[in-house]
Formats: structure tokens, sequence, C-alpha cells
């Protein structure tokens, strides 16, 4: 099938004069999605997460938006911000696709606002949070779909602040986005009274122990660790931090990537009473996410994790969007596809099972709501989550000059 | 000063995984003359199918003493059937063997990634620690008994190939064949086998570092590449074929990482490339290694 | 020893000098191959954008960008017999001078290509100074060292964006000519004429006295020394060029993705330009470029059916090294030779 | 003054004394052979005059020029080319290059990188000159991995004189031949023009007694004797410590 797809888009060029003559004769209308993911690569899994949750969201609205057929094309952006920009261009070029979306990755998120600027066409980021993909990057064309690393940690560090925390340690991959959560966490925390008394920057992907940086941690005294960590490299400084004895003295605090369900197994079971900020978990109990949550277990018969939800709101606002800008143009497609991207902003999603959101007109940012949740053991004696409080979304960073 | 001294600690820890990587390297170097670049895919099959064995048996210790099983078998075959017969068929072993290694790299990493998430579904995964080593010990501080245990294997494993090598007959064979390869073949032995056997035990080793790391740090498609480079450095700090260099050439890397990384974090990326590119520009032949014979 | 009849080949006759040499028969019909191969190979290229998709275009942009980097590794694996993994930081140093001179500081972009291949070359020869002191296996890690302090250097910079890089690269402005590369199809021909070009000058480079000398170290470098070549220069010299090459291709990468991150100076893709100049073949001139194409469209392909492409590259790459030492470009060399001698009983080639 | 002159020159690898005080003067044109029993020195001499390994200590001239010390190719450059006893020699390439690249070694373009190497004729023809002159004419075109095992022995000799060197040292040029292949090398040997001096580390007695004038012997590192080849066949303490046996057969296949 794909195969065929390859071989007919190869002579594309050559194909285009018969496709012209023979387009009317097309009866139904069509809109093409790209799903754009890091499907390979230490991101795999939050792909094929986001992947779910597109097909669930698609199933839910029959596979049409608004008269239009949707169809779903898929690429891999390998984790890669070079593949990104290069199969960002066949979708757009080769696939003809009208909006794409679904990436994690920042590095790859903004990469791929400066393809979407530069063919105008729109791009939704699902799960890519640096802060410079809405701010310095933000572009007509542009989306995002998810919070911004400073929203989220400033309100995370704030909450610990108010909690009596007063010093922390922060670990975290010393990478643009480890970066980014390090300086929201201590605009959030300091601003509230507490003191980052310890900045660890470990190398990204090459660092193998985090022994001496836990030791330092030690040396502090600090009342807690927060870190920002994903993937191999959370097992790895959750079960170092575990083995080096510290759950008790000095806590290990972060995000959902730290404690993220798919990591548990591989931290040989995770520690009960661990406790992260989050902007979704199953165990919310609203009626959207109710709804969610069974929808989700009926189609792939588990539980949705924060992820799906991510991938679901992602693709909600795709589709939506989409409806909503061929509604605004009569029943067609604009052919300004910045309308659609304006379309998509201004929706009011208040049944997204994450909580009422909403994106900021100013530069097409999501305003999230968010959820600390500490991991109980359940009646069932595995562990579970369990929302302990809720707190305001932080404020993205300034930056966006969107002429 | 405690914090030093659990630096310390914790950089022979580091030091003693590399060394079990990086010796299998320099003496199948040194016999054989093969840069096996495939040595971070044996040190994966070690800690997959360590990963599997221990799903099977629920045991660390079963997993430890099976797994590296794997990587010994293939390494034999490997060399046996595949390396050797194309050395003898006139390739190159140095450059050949090398690329040739490389592609294997390139393949299992590619295979792994197929069976184990493609297929499978698994990204993340981990082996428990056993029962009285999952804990720390209290030691001035907490300290980490697995690390402790890594240690002792590591410094287990470097006394026995040191009496492996300098003990028994086989050991002056294969010292002899590093000093010089056509003694070896002089000395009436059957020598594909003993280089398939050295060769299937450096493999081993890596299977054996493999299955440790998986329980200290986390199973993934990466591990390989990412412990290949430092052992190449410590092999080549230490002086290509030399197993005392091999030694303390492990501690160098370990310490360096961790104390740079202790220390002087904005170093620690450079740290380990700039000791090893000072040494290749003032001293290439290593810190331990011969001086190349003239001519 | 048969005599083809444009050459009236005799020891006795004295060199002309302002033809090629008669005696050298072998550098004729070297040169002869290499125009008949580099005419067509040209006419396709050219014809190419005409036939084919938008997507293709780019990707042969791709190819092309491709191509440039591994004839430059080329220059040393196939030619000095130096195996780099360190190229990959040459191409981003390349890729960085651009972004940083055409975005950042506002020069004209042909400006800053300039400065890029200047730059590449430098650098480029100062490491070559370093590393070419040592060979083999050492020479294969001093080089991964030094790349992987480049990339450590482009990861904590951070007025270039740290990990995230720079977006929003303007690419060469060809309104002069009345042409617009922001348009794939024009971007591609401008490729195309930097690739001609470096092709053109490599190809000098290895026919020179000094490409000789180059194929005399990689056979055997003791002798070299012994005849009285001091070799080391001209090792150094051609891992300048070999960089330049890099670095040329670097300031096309960044203008093809509009795009720069320190991703583009891992080792893995040094790694790929190894498997891109041994499948397609690093006994021969343009056997890398057809590596290149091979690879980036086996890998568009490949990538359809299944995410582990590694496994493919990996399994082909080995068979590549243990059983066909000439790659693609020797598959097809051989074929053809097979098709011209049954046609006419011409001499046999070497590849 | 002397051509080559080695003076007082010693080298020790640990505890053993490879070469003892060696001297040695070569008059320009002169053919000198150095023989001696296997493990005498010859070679670690040899790799001691031709810059491969620097000496304990003494002094080597070229012409009155110090090259004690200097490198292969700085040592080459002065004007004294080697062959080597194992065969080193460019297997990939075709006798024609391999010839080419050492006459190039000594001509100003050899590093000129951006003009085609066939533009300079001049070093084809000289290629082809030395080729004719090892009687490797047939074979010009070949790659070197397809020549006899005589073939490469010429090649490696004509490879040293390509360099046109002022001094040609031969490391054993005839180890592993054939008498027929022997019985060519002499021929080619005695035809060098008259302005090549000559040293030949030389086992065969045949090719020893056939080309040179001159024979110094060394044995554990150190001159036995001295002189002529009837000298030397008459020296009583060379016959004790080395002929032997061949001396007889040595002495017949010189005056033959």
């Amino acid at each position: 099938m794909t195969l065929v797809r390859k071989i007919t888009s190869l002579f594309a060029g050559a194909g285009m004069l018969v496709a012209a003559s023979g387009a009317a004769l097309a009866q139904e209308k069509t809109v093409k999605v790209g799903l754009l993911s890091d499907f390979s690569g230490v991101f795999a899994q939050l792909a094929k997460d986001v992947e779910d949750a597109w097909m669930l969201a698609l199933e839910e609205r029959g596979g049409m938006v608004a008269g239009y057929k949707v169809e779903i094309v898929k690429e891999d952006s390998e984790n890669s911000p070079q593949a990104a920009v290069q199969k960002a261009n066949k979708l757009i070029k080769s696939d003809n696709v009208t909006i794409f979306g679904g990436s994690i990755s920042s590095g790859v998120g903004i990469a791929l606002a400066g393809v979407a600027d530069k063919e105008k066409t729109p791009y939704v980021a699902g799960f890519s949070i640096a802060d410079a993909l809405t701010g310095k990057f933000c572009s007509p064309y542009v989306a995002r779909t998810s919070f911004s690393a400073n929203a989220l940690q400033a309100a995370a560090g704030a909450y610990w602040a108010k909690k009596g925390v007063k010093t922390a340690v922060f670990m975290g991959p010393d990478y643009a986005a480890g970066q980014a959560m390090l300086a929201g966490f201590k605009n959030g925390f300091e601003a509230a009274g507490g003191k980052v008394v310890l900045e660890e920057l470990t190398p990204f992907k090459t660092t193998k122990d985090w022994g001496p940086s836990l030791l330092k941690a030690q040396q502090t005294g600090a009342d807690m660790i927060y870190t920002f960590y994903a993937g191999s490299e959370a097992v790895q400084v959750v079960k170092q931090h575990a083995a080096f004895g510290m759950q008790e003295k000095m806590p290990l605090r972060g995000a959902m990537w730290i404690y993220d369900e798919a990591l548990w197994d591989a931290m040989g079971g995770v520690e009960i009473g661990a406790i992260h900020v989050t902007n979704y978990t199953n165990a919310l109990d609203t009626e959207a996410s109710e709804r969610f949550e069974k929808a989700f277990e009926a189609k792939y018969g588990r539980l949705p994790v924060a992820s799906n939800a991510m991938g679901y709101t992602n693709a909600v606002a795709i589709f939506d969007g989409l409806a909503k800008a061929i509604e605004d143009n009569g029943g067609n497609l604009p052919e300004d596809k910045s309308k659609i991207i304006a379309a998509l902003a201004s929706l009011k999603l208040y049944s997204d099972p994450r909580g009422p959101v909403h994106f900021n007109s100013s530069n097409n940012a999501m305003q999230d709501e968010l959820y600390m949740v500490q991991i109980v053991k359940g009646d069932d004696g595995k562990p579970h989550h369990k929302v302990i409080d809720t707190l305001p979304y932080g404020e993205d960073l300034p930056g966006c000059n969107m002429q | 000063m405690t914090f030093f001294l659990f630096n310390l600690l914790n950089g022979l820890q580091l030091s003693m995984l590399i060394f079990l990587m990086a010796i299998g390297l320099t003496v199948i170097f040194g016999l054989m003359d093969i840069l096996n670049l495939a040595h971070g895919a044996f040190y994966m099959a070690g800690a997959y199918f360590g990963y599997v064995v221990f799903q099977a048996t629920g045991s660390f210790w079963i997993a430890l003493a099976i797994a590296p099983l794997l990587p010994l078998v293939l390494g034999f075959l490997l060399q046996y059937f595949v390396l050797q017969p194309l050395i003898d068929r006139g390739r190159s072993a140095h450059l050949d063997m090398a690329l040739l290694t490389f592609g294997l790299l390139f393949f299992t990493i590619g295979l792994i990634d197929l069976v184990f998430f493609e297929t499978l579904g698994l990204t993340f995964m981990s082996i428990d620690k056993p029962a009285g080593l999952g804990s720390y010990v209290n030691i001035g501080t907490f300290y980490p008994s697995y690390r402790l245990f890594i240690i002792a294997v590591g410094l287990l494993v470097a006394l026995i190939v040191w009496l492996l090598l300098e003990r028994t007959v086989v050991g002056a064979v294969v010292r002899a064949g590093v000093d010089d390869r056509e003694m070896v073949r002089a000395m009436g032995v059957n020598v594909y086998v003993v280089f398939a056997s050295v060769f299937a035990l450096g493999c081993g080793l890596a299977g054996l570092a493999g299955v440790i790391a998986g329980a200290e740090l986390s199973i993934n498609i990466t591990m390989g590449v990412q412990i290949l480079i430092p052992t190449l450095v410590v092999v080549v700090l230490g002086g290509l074929g030399s197993v005392k260099g091999c030694f303390f050439g492990s501690l160098i890397v370990g310490m360096t990482e961790t104390l740079s990384q202790a220390y002087v974090p904005a170093l620690a990326l450079f740290a380990t490339y700039l000791i090893l590119a000072a040494m290749l520009v003032f001293r290439p032949q290593g810190f331990f290694g011969r001086t190349p014979k003239s001519v | 020893m048969e005599n083809t009849d444009d050459d009236s080949w005799h020891p006795l006759v004295e060199g002309d000098e302002s033809r090629h040499d008669p005696m050298d028969r072998a550098a004729a019909r070297d040169q002869r191959r290499f125009l008949t191969i580099a005419l067509i190979g040209l006419a396709v290229l050219i014809a190419l954008p005409f036939v084919v998709g938008d997507y293709y275009v780019s990707l042969f942009s791709e190819i092309l960008i491709f191509g440039i980097l591994v004839s430059g590794v080329n220059l040393l694996l196939g030619y000095t017999g130096l195996v780099s993994l360190g190229h990959a930081s040459f191409m981003g140093l390349g890729a960085y001078v651009t972004a940083i001179a055409a975005s950042l500081l506002g020069y004209p972009v042909w400006l800053s290509m300039l400065a890029s291949i200047l730059i590449s070359l430098l650098i480029a020869y100062g490491v070559g100074l370093l590393s070419v002191r040592t060979k083999g296996v050492q020479f294969l890690l001093i080089t991964l060292a030094f790349g992987q302090m480049f990339h450590a250097i482009a990861e904590k910079t951070r007025f270039t964006g740290g990990d995230d890089g720079m977006t929003n690269i303007p690419r060469i402005d060809l309104g002069f000519i009345g042409l617009d590369a922001d348009q794939d199809r024009v971007f591609y021909f401008f490729v195309l004429v930097c690739f001609v070009v470096a092709m053109l000058i490599l190809r000098r480079v290895v026919e020179s006295p000094f490409g000789r000398v180059l194929v005399g170290i990689r056979e055997n470098e003791k002798r070299m020394l012994a005849m009285g070549y001091t070799t080391f220069p001209y090792k150094a010299l051609a891992f300048g060029i070999s960089g330049m090459l890099a670095g040329l291709a670097g300031s096309l990468w960044v203008q093809h993705g509009f795009f720069v991150n320190p991703h583009i100076m891992t080792w893995e893709l040094s790694g790929e330009a190894l498997l891109m100049v041994i499948i397609g073949g690093s006994q021969s001139f343009f056997g890398p470029v057809l590596g290149a194409a091979f690879y980036v469209l086996a890998k568009d392909l490949l990538s359809e059916i299944t995410e582990a492409y590694l496994m493919f590259f990996g399994l082909i790459f080995v068979l590549v090294v243990a059983f066909f030492q000439g790659g693609l470009a020797g598959f097809a060399s051989r074929f053809a030779e097979r098709f011209l001698n049954r046609k006419s009983d011409g001499g046999e080639d070497k590849p | 003054m002397s051509q080559l002159s080695v003076s007082d020159i010693s080298k020790s690898f640990g505890a053993l004394k490879v070469i003892d005080k060696f001297d040695l003067d070569l008059a320009v044109g002169e053919r000198h052979a150095v023989i001696g029993p296997n493990g005498a020195g010859k070679t670690t001499l040899f790799n001691m005059i031709s810059g491969w390994i620097p000496p304990d200590t003494g002094r080597i001239e070229v012409e009155g020029l110090d090259i004690t010390g200097r490198s292969p190719q700085a040592v080459t450059q002065a004007g004294l080319a080697r062959s080597f006893q194992k065969n080193t020699l460019f297997d990939g390439l075709t006798v024609a290059e391999s010839l080419r690249l050492a006459v190039q070694a000594h001509s100003p373009v050899r590093f000129n990188f951006l003009q085609p190497a066939r533009k300079f004729g001049g070093l084809q023809q000289r290629a082809h000159e030395i080729a004719r002159q090892m009687e490797l004419e047939t074979v010009f075109d070949r790659d070197v991995n397809t020549l006899s095992y005589g073939q490469k022995r010429q090649l490696e000799v004509g490879i040293a004189l390509a360099c046109s060197p002022k001094i040609l040292l031969l490391d054993e040029p005839a180890a592993g031949t054939s008498p027929a292949e022997r019985a060519t090398l002499v021929r080619l040997l005695t035809t060098l023009p008259d302005d090549v001096t000559l040293l030949l580390v030389e086992h065969d007695m045949d090719v020893v007694f056939g080309v040179c004038e001159r024979i110094t012997v060394l044995n554990y590192g150190r001159v036995v004797a001295s002189g002529t080849p009837d000298e030397i066949r008459r020296d009583p303490e060379v016959r004790a410590a080395y002929l032997g046996e061949s001396a007889g057969h040595a002495g017949e296949a010189g005056k033959a």
C-alpha cells in the first residue's frame, strides 16, 4: 500500500498534468492531516500514546470534519530535528497535507515551527514544551496544545514553596529543555520564598552515573530534589536516588515524566508516596475525563495516561479547528491556511479530559490545568495516581512578536 | 573529605563496569588485530537476554549466570565462521574488521529495536536487583550495596583475567600472541580455536557487563553505543592490547567522568575527550602500549 | 598489451606536454571514463526535477548535499586510507557558520557560505595537523574525540540556542538572476551547481601529483617515507580539503532545512557517512555519491515499512565490506564492462 | 671527500649491543657489500644509515652533510635511497604508478594539488626509463600484485633507483629469488650508472662477489674484516667466523 503511494508520488510531477484534468471527477472532499511524531528513539512510547489518542478522536468524529473525509498521513521524526524537517517537507510537498501535528521533542517542535512558517502550513505541537516555540519562534501558522515549560514548572515551584519547602536542589539534563525547566522552577519557587541551593545539570544522553550528582545534592542538606528527567534517564535517576537511601531524607519530586507509568516496571516498582505535577491523570473525576477514560478503555483495553490525553487534545484541536475554519469559510477549506490556526485558537475546549483549557490568542499557546498527583497503593495492591491538589497555571514567557 | 571518598567509590564503580567491556576489546585487538566495534552489540545482547531470562525465572542470579552465554556463543561463531575466514581471504584485519563490526553494531541495534520495541512494544526494561543488593549500606553515608557488588565483580574479573593470562598455558599462548602473532602459529597450537575462544570470552564479559548494568542502569536501545565510546577511549588510553593498560585506562576514564561531574561539571562533557586527544597527540601508543616497532 | 588505435604508444616517442602524455594510457582511459560518467550523470541530474514530484526534488537536493560530504570523506577513506569518525562536526561547523553569519549577523548568504568553506578548511586543517600523526584505530578515535568536543561546544553555546539550535535561516539570494531559491526546484539547481564545482575541484585534487601521493600513502606509507615524502603535510591537507567539503555540505544543509542544531554534529552522522561511502564504493570517484543516493532513497522507502531500518543498512554494510569491496560502483562498472566488452573487444579497465 | 661516511656508530637494544663502533667510508661510485651471519646487525646498520633508527652514538654524513638522527624522508631527500629486505611495494598500484611516485618525490611538483598529474609527462618518461633499466618494461602497466616474485624484487630496486639517489642502499635484493632471477639481478646491478654509489647487504655470495669491489664483514655488531673480494676470501678470520663451507664455493663463483 504505502510502497505504491511512494512510487506514485515519485512521479507526481509528471502526474500532475493528468491529475489536474481528472480532479473534477473527485466526488468526496478529503483533507489530509499529518501525524509527525518521534516514533523511533527515546520518545517512541510517547509517540505511540499520541497516535492512539489521535485515532480515538478521529473515530469519535466518524472520520469526518465538516463534510471532509480526514486522511491521516503518519511519519516518523526519529527524535531528530533534521529528520523532522525532511519528513515535514515530505508531508507538505508530496502528501499535500493541510495541517500537521503530534510532535514530542522540543527540538523537533522548534524545527517544525520553522518549516510551518516558511511553507505557510499550519502545525500544532502536541508535546513540545519549549518556551521558545510559542515565544521567539511563534507564528500565525503555529499553535501548541501542551503547556509551556515555564508555566508548568513555575506553578510547581510556587506550590512547593507554599507547602513549606525552603531549599531545593534542581537536577536535570543539560540541554535546552532542562535549562528551561530549571529557569521555570526557579522563577516560581524563589518568587514564593524558596531557594534553589544547587543547580545540577548533567550531560544529556551521555551521563551514565548520577552518583556524583546525588552525592552533591546530599551535601547541601536541601529539603528536596526537584528533577526534570524523562525516559531511560528518569529510570536511572529514580533507581539511583533510591539506592543511595535518599527517599526519606531528600525526596525526589518533578513533573509527570519522572514517574511516568510506562517506566514503573523498569524502575523495579515505583515508590509509593512519590508526588509529581501533571496536567492529566486518569485519577481525575471530572465528567469529561471519565468520558474520555471510558472511551479510551473501550477502544484499547487499558486506562489512558497523560501522554494519551496530550495527544487527544492535540487531535481534537486540529480536527475541530479544521471544522470551524471550513464552516467559517462556507463549507470549503480556506485558501489562507493561517485562518485554520486562528479558528483553532478561538476554540474553547471546556470539556477536555484535562479540564477546561483554552488558547492564549496572542501566541496560540494552550493554557492548561495542572494537578499535583501522589502515587498511592490502590485497593488492588497496585500503585495508582491520586490527585492531592490542583494548582493555577503559570505564565508563558514573553517573547512572541507575531506580525 | 567523605564526599571525595564516596566520589572515588563511584568512580571505581564506573571504572569496573567499563573495565569489563574494555578487557575483552583490548585482548581481542592485541591478539587478532580486530577492533571489534560490535562489542557494544554484545553488551546489549547480554542485557536484553538477561532481561528475558530474568522475566522467565524471576532471578537475578540465574540471569547473571545464563545471559552472558549468548554473547559468548555468538562471539565464538562470529569470529570462527565469519571474521577469521575473511581475514584468511585477505581482508585487512585492521580496517575492514573495524568497519564490518561497525555495521554489525548498527544491525544489532536495528534488530533489537524491531524485536523488542516494534514487535513486543517494550521500551524501557530493567532487571531487578537481587535481595540483599537492592538496598544500601551505612558506611558513613548510605551507599548502594549494588555498587559495591559491581566493584567486587570488576576486581574479581581483573584478578581472574590476570591469573588466566599469567598462570595458565592458554594464557601463555595468548600473551605470546599479543607480543608476536607469528609466534603462536609457530607453536603448533590450533590458533583459530584459541582466537575464537578468546574472542568469545571477551564477548561473554561484555555480556556480563550488560546484565550487571541492566540492573543498575536501564536497558534501552542506546546503551550499546553509550558504553562503546568510553570503552574505546580506555583501550586507546591504556595502549591497544595491553591488559595492565586496560585496567588503569578504565580507572582513568571512570574517575575522570565521575570527578569532573562532581567538581567541574562545565568540563564533564569534554574531560575524557580532552585526555584522549592530548594523549594521542603526545603519546599515540598509549600509556602502556609498546612503542611501535621501528619501521 | 594491446594498443588502442588513438594512442600511438611507444617508449621512445618523446612526451608531448601540450596534450596529455601519450605514454600515460591508464590516465587517458580513466579520464575518458570520468567524462562519460560525469556527462551522463549531469544530464540525469538536470532532467530530474522536471520529472519527479516536489518532495523528491528536495530529497535529491539532500542527496547532492550528502554527495559533497561523502566525496570529501572518501578523499580520506578511499584515497588516503584514513577512517574519520569526526566529519559530521565539520559539516556542523559549516552549517553553524552560515547560520550565525546569515541569521545572527545579517551578512549575505553567499558571503556566509564562503566563510563556512574557509573556516571549515582552516579548522579541519588544524585538526588534521594534530590527528594525522596517528593512523588506523587511533586516528579513528582521535577524530571521534575532536568531533565529540565540537558537538559539546555546540550544545553548550547559548547564543546559537544550545540544543534547540537556530531556525529561519535564509537561503541564498538569487534575485540578481531573477530566481527565488525558496522554491525547491531553484534551490536544487543551486545545490547542483555547488555539487558540480565541488566535484570538479575534488577531481583535480585526486588527479594531481598530490592526489597520487595520497594513494601512495594508502598503499604503503612506509615506502612513501623511504622515497623521501614527508607524508604528514599531505595527510593534513587532505584532511583539510575533506573538512572543507563537509563544511560546504553543511552550509547547503542549513539552507535546505532552514535549520541547524547540534544533532548534525553527532558521530552517528559521521558513521552514516562511512556507510554511504562503503556501500557506494570507496575505490571509485563517484561511488560515494551513488552510496549517498542509495542511502537516502532506501531509507526513505524502508522507513515506510519499519522504523528499524538501521538493521538493513547494517546488514548491507556488513555484506559489502565482506564480499563486495567495490560497492555499488564496483558492481556497476563490472556490469558496464561486460556490456561494453560484448559490443567491442575493448581493453579491461581497473575500477 | 667521500660520498658516504659513517663514523663510530653504535646501537644497543637493552643490554644487547647490536652495532659496536662501526666505521665506513664510500667513495663516489663505489660498489660495497656488507656481509655477515644472521643477527650480525646488518639490517640495524641499514636502518640507522637510512634514518629509520637513530644511532646511540656516532655520525653519518652524505657528501659532508650530517644526516645523523634525521628522518628517513630527510635522508632520502639528501640523496640516499634504500630498498627493503621484505617487499615494501604498492600492491594496489601499477608498476608505472609506483615508479612515477618515486620520481615525483624528487620533483618540485610533488605538492601540486590543483593540476592533473598527467600534465607532467617528464615524470612518466623518467619512470619508464627506470622500468627499462630494471627490465620491467613489459609489465609497465600491470598491477604490482600480479608480478612474479623476481619482478617484485627488481621493482624494489627500481623504486629506490627512481629516487635518483647518489647512494643506493639495497637490503638483500636477492632474498628468496631463484638462480635465474639472481643472474638477472646481478646483470642489472652491474649496469647501474657509474656515479651511483652502492651499498649492499646480501647473503648470496654470487651476487656479492659478482657486483661489489669492496666487502665489509660484520659479526656480532663488529667489523671482522674489510677489503677486496680476494682479500676477504683469503682472510682466515672471515673463513673461520663466517664463510666456512661456502668460502670455497664463493671463491669459485667469484672467479667465474
